[in-house]
């Protein structure tokens, strides 16, 4: 029993957590979001070269690390210093493309390509199995129609992974070049300062080699993906712990730190206990996916993944409530730090299925179990 | 006991009703259902309205052209205006400063300004916070240094609600730095239009423009805008925060929120049925209507002691914090309805008058700003905390 | 609107209150529950002297008040001094003799009889139409099988109402003599100490008469019954409010009142903004049976009872739990009164439906309308 | 990170697991899973049946007689027993005075007390809090007054748990009254059949007896019964307060209630189905499970933490919050699951050994007392709201 980082993940993790301290601001951040392609490429191409993007595959596909450990450190990380980059769509999308196209990979690794998943449409909520999108087998290739929804980082990529039902009722996915006529991409900042988008398909034509397989190949990304938003919230979390507690010692009210009244003080450890609740779920659903790697049986790791999405989300929530509260006034204000930290911890339990879902998730695979 | 209004109260809501029915345009009541921003012109329609019919000041007494509502009358109208969706009324001249002026003012000061407010000539802010004087108001250290006949005012306000709409602000400045904390500070009204006066936006958590900093350089302010005594503008200032509390508890805002929230919860589709349907979803928003029909009831029987002559002190803070808690818990849920759409920013705040359509649902684009600007309820107007504190020391004598 | 008491209400609810302060002992309480008949019955006579009985009932049927404000403002009053009379399944068992056997209440309303209702079973949890129980009609009468649970007061009573299903499947209520044969009564003392029992009919021949009418009839009485709860719960909660603060204020640890812990104090707080909303709940409930008092749509009645039954239940709970935690230590032990109203506070919750119960119907009601 | 045991670890659970199966008589389980009382019989049943295998006291050094376990070795021996519903070790003396003995005791008291703990020849209760001295434990007052030979002891103590099968009591007793308060304090062992000592029960409101108070009039203790120097059992206490504390998260005590909550909820039935298919039930069940599972994880990373020679600090106060947390609401769970049988106080406490069967369900009879009785969990061994206050310090900073 080790919950230390091995030399090599520490060693990465350091170099990336210095990197966002030195490099990577929430000015460059807010300035991203304000347009197409809705990240900094400056930035992607740092990660790239300090590995972030190789961390997250496995040698096999040219990458160096990629287990479920090496997942949770990296977002954490980024979660720490609020990065708005897309990994986490790559990671998904890579994920995908390890089984379906792994001779894509290498450009990706590289930051030369980003390739993202567009696997929810508006009427699906956090049900991707619900797919309007429909392809239709032309012989040489194949034309799609539909839309998705709320796509994270769109503008900034290359080719979207598209889910889309065929003429015999399969769900499949689809590799879709986004400079392909026909893909529409309405990009918008989201109120967490991250960038998403809504995507239209107007007749989309591809070629034979588009499909990329079943829909159940997204099932492995998805739980990335998912376990990448748990470890993400949980730096968030700490950085808005720290922040919070620093102001408690030293903004003075009615002559003394805020931090000195016992009511504040018992609810910041609340929020300490939380936050160490959530560490641990992160750490048990990445323990239950790399118990997981090779098998089939993916109960244990989706139950343990919808356990910390929970948590995560839950818990995550109250973080921000709690250090906004705790803020008072000035924790009202864009013009804190703070403040970003607090609407991406709420909003990240919108992607991929919130606390609500994921509870409900449990309960129905416990009942199963 | 008896819980029925009288034929009386229930003719008055009858008239509201109908004055409502025929008075607020859709166009108004459409935005402010649908948790959109009105702008200045807007707000300003609504008041001439009001204005007209002479209900702009309802609660003032007769004589200074109000209509002497009961507290009955006013809560009835509160709850039937929230419900019909009118639009707020801008309070920091009518309730908040029209109270003082009226007990402590000059009779000069009264017969000047209140009659404009009745006509909507004024748009007023209210200069109490300063950064380091925000639920610590005695620690207020904006200067006013008389001259002659003029005081010479220095310094900063924040969290000035609505600030870039006024041209006038009343506050609390200092007048004297020596002895207690309390004393020294004077109750002034200031020109937004003079010199030396600056309005800077703050952008709140929402994204939205509804709060400012106000700086004073050099600002001169006529003497005969000072209300009532040099020194005594913490009285004053005590004053007006007890008055008129029951309103706290938002029970019609909170009321329109919810049916705002169930109709949205009937439409969206959760595990292929209406989340209202869904179990956890149904018991959150049974807990927080359960809620709700508890605190309106709470919050009667604070009128009706009121009515009766016991004035609403601590209790209102009961009112405040359960108050603010169910609104935000609306707003949370409202958020959580919508799902995905949560993320996306609504193009209506980013760019004024857009005319782009709405991303995914119509209903969906205002309501995580929304969940995110009401999380002031529970820190602005003395935060839940200090109501807290106030309970435990005023109600239960700990 | 008016929210104070009529000025006869506010007498009998004096008189009430001062017998319980100068008469009513909690070690009057412990002693009775320790065997039958459960409760003391010097002051069940003192109680139907004074005129609580008769408050429970319309003038139409000998009695003197009834309406549902005068029932929240007597169980109010009994909650507060932690009556354990037989006084809510009085109220509950004439609720239904007023429609079916009227000549019967004048003995209940002079103490002389007591009558209780046994209406649920075993395996029915809360739901009083689940029943078991058979009725088989001999022609000139009845005979009665099957059982009743957690019956409030039987061993105090000479009859006991019984619901069963006669041979058509039609449920209805009978009227059973406790020294009929057949009846055992298996009494026992509650974890509130409170007295219940448990009832078995084995072959119990009733006469013609003893049919009081359909199972409908049980429905304004169990409704009477919850509010009463409410009401009870609500004085015991004020009780717990009292005690509570007293402590705050006198127990001295570190050198200081622990009530000078701002912990404690917004806690404190929290406990009384609980209940004013209990208090909200309760005169809810009343007002919507008052409004319903003619008429036959009872559902505005049950949702606002489900409500209160709802909210009294949960911050009950709630209240009581804070209370015994504020006291520490000795808030564990039996010497203490405050640990009987708290158990009390508790069990309560578990008589007629508790908050998962009464929020569920209230969810269904909601769904319905 | 690797959170899998190692080999040696697993080959160490397995022998836990074969030991239990082949001595842990299922008569002694049974009554454990279903939170039946253990008598004092029983308790030695086990504790003896510990004692042949040389795992009464086993996170004893070698030298002493233990095992010299490891911490992860301990706490999967913590998890085994619970889960296998073994009967709790009174841990006055093994695992609360034996620590203090071995720091602090003379050659004398070690080689006299701690061979008889092993052989179960004393049961041993602690004499800590006094009433004004529980939380705030310097507070101490009872006297132990030097007298030749001998310490002469008058005062009182209370909450002494199992007090009243105890033949010695470990107190903290005041022998100076001077300075400061946590000075003066020593650390005495009393024989409790010594004349002078008076042991009466406190029923506590469950219904049962498990804590007691103590008196001491005149009671003559011998000198050697001192341990470790006079004015120094402030330190020893606090030595022993932070000594093992990873348990107080009741890991295994929650895995095997909430089994049991779950076959319970199988059992009942609501609305025709079992309560464990309703959404709201089932929705409590999976918070209070994840939290749980959460719990676990938390607590090996301070084991883990605490094997690698971090000493498991003020982190174990969380372990202690939360932990207490999860067993409650367990216990709330299982007194709601059995609806009205929630009521009927059990015969079994009523009489001692009754015969009488059981009202209601078999698994009803025990859930409230045990939901009354856990209410201490967030009480004794120093309150949460005193935990809080030691992480807000110690860990905060505030």
């Amino acid at each position: 029993m080790d919950f230390t980082l091995s030399d090599d993940r520490q060693a990465l993790v350091d170099v990336l957590g210095r990197f966002i301290r030195e490099r990577y601001t929430l000015a460059l951040r807010h300035k991203a979001s304000q347009d197409a392609p809705g990240h900094d490429q400056a930035t992607w191409q740092q990660l790239a070269e300090i590995g972030v993007i190789g961390a997250l595959f496995d040698e096999e596909f040219g990458g160096f690390a990629g287990s479920p450990y090496d997942l949770i450190a990296i977002f954490e990380t980024l979660g720490h210093g609020l990065v708005s980059e897309p990994v986490m769509p790559v990671l998904m999308a890579g994920t995908i493309l390890e089984q379906a196209r792994p001779d894509l990979l290498e450009d990706i690794i590289a930051g030369q390509s980003i390739v993202v998943p567009a696997l929810f449409e508006a009427g699906g909520r956090y049900d991707h199995t619900i797919i309007q999108t429909r392809a239709v087998n032309t012989g040489s290739g194949f034309t799609l129609d539909g839309s998705k929804a709320v796509v994270a980082h769109a503008e900034a990529a290359n080719a979207l992974i598209v889910s889309a039902t065929d003429e015999s009722g399969s769900a499949g996915l689809y590799l879709v070049p986004t400079d392909a006529e026909g893909v529409f991409i309405r990009g918008y900042p989201g109120n967490d300062g991250s960038r998403a988008a809504e995507i239209s398909l107007t007749n989309v034509a591809l070629d034979e080699g588009a499909r990329l397989g079943d829909i159940a190949l997204a099932d492995a990304a998805i739980a990335k993906g998912r376990l990448a938003l748990c470890a993400e919230a949980l730096g968030i979390a700490e950085w808005l712990k720290t922040a919070t507690l620093d102001y408690l010692k030293t903004r003075v009210q009615f002559g003394k730190p805020i931090g000195s009244n016992q009511a504040l003080q018992h609810r910041m450890v609340e929020m300490v206990v939380r936050i160490e609740q959530m560490r641990s779920a992160v750490i048990n659903a990445a323990a239950a996916m790399d118990g997981n790697g090779g098998g089939t049986d993916t109960t244990a790791r989706d139950r343990a993944i919808s356990a910390a999405k929970y948590t995560v989300g839950n818990n995550g929530i109250e973080v921000a409530e709690e250090s906004i509260q705790m803020h008072g006034g000035i924790g009202m204000t864009m013009e804190l730090d703070m403040t970003h930290f607090a609407r991406r911890a709420v909003l990240i339990d919108h992607q991929l299925g919130d606390a609500d879902h994921h509870l409900a998730s449990y309960i129905a695979s416990a009942a199963a179990a | 006991m008896d819980l029925s209004f009288s034929p009386e109260e229930q003719a008055f809501r009858d008239e509201v009703r109908d004055f409502l029915k025929s008075e607020l345009p859709a166009r108004l009541s459409d935005k402010v259902r649908t948790g959109k921003h009105l702008d200045k012109a807007e707000i300003e329609e609504w008041q001439a309205i009001l204005s007209r019919k002479g209900w702009l000041a309802p609660h003032w007494p007769k004589e200074y052209g109000g209509q002497g509502w009961s507290v009955v009358q006013r809560y009835l109208y509160d709850i039937e205006t929230s419900q019909a969706h009118a639009p707020h009324v801008v309070p920091f001249g009518l309730s908040m400063l029209a109270p003082v002026l009226i007990a402590f003012g000059s009779q000069e000061q009264k017969d000047h300004w209140l009659p404009r407010m009745l006509n909507g000539d004024d748009w007023w802010c209210q200069g109490y916070s300063e950064p380091g004087a925000g639920s610590d108001l005695a620690n207020v250290r904006t200067a006013a240094i008389r001259d002659g006949d003029e005081y010479v005012v220095n310094g900063q306000k924040t969290w000035t609600t609505l600030g870039q709409h006024a041209n006038m602000m009343f506050c609390l400045v200092r007048t004297d730095t020596d002895g207690p904390r309390q004393q020294g500070i004077s109750f002034l009204l200031v020109d937004m239009e003079a010199p030396g006066v600056e309005v800077r936006p703050i952008i709140t958590l929402d994204g939205g423009h509804e709060v400012n900093e106000v700086f004073f350089t050099d600002v001169r302010v006529p003497a005969e805008n000072l209300v009532g005594e040099e020194g005594r503008g913490w009285t004053y200032a005590k004053y007006l925060l007890t008055y008129e509390r029951t309103s706290m508890a938002a029970i019609g805002s909170s009321k329109a929120g919810l049916a705002w929230l169930k109709s949205i919860a009937r439409a969206e589709m959760a595990n292929g049925k209406p989340l209202i349907e869904d179990a956890l979803f149904a018991a959150r928003l049974a807990r927080v209507e359960i809620e709700l029909a508890n605190l309106e009831t709470t919050t009667l029987r604070v009128v009706a002691s009121a009515a009766q002559g016991g004035a609403p002190g601590a209790e209102s803070s009961i009112l405040k914090i359960k108050g603010s808690e169910i609104r935000q818990e609306i707003s949370s849920l409202a958020r959580r309805a919508i799902g995905p759409y949560a993320q996306p920013f609504p193009p209506e705040i980013d760019v004024e008058g857009s005319n782009e359509p709405a991303i995914g649902p119509d209903y969906a684009g205002v309501i995580t700003p929304n969940y995110l600007n009401l999380r002031k309820l529970t820190i602005f107007g003395g935060s839940n905390e200090i109501q807290k504190n106030i309970i435990s020391k005023a109600v239960l004598g700990l």
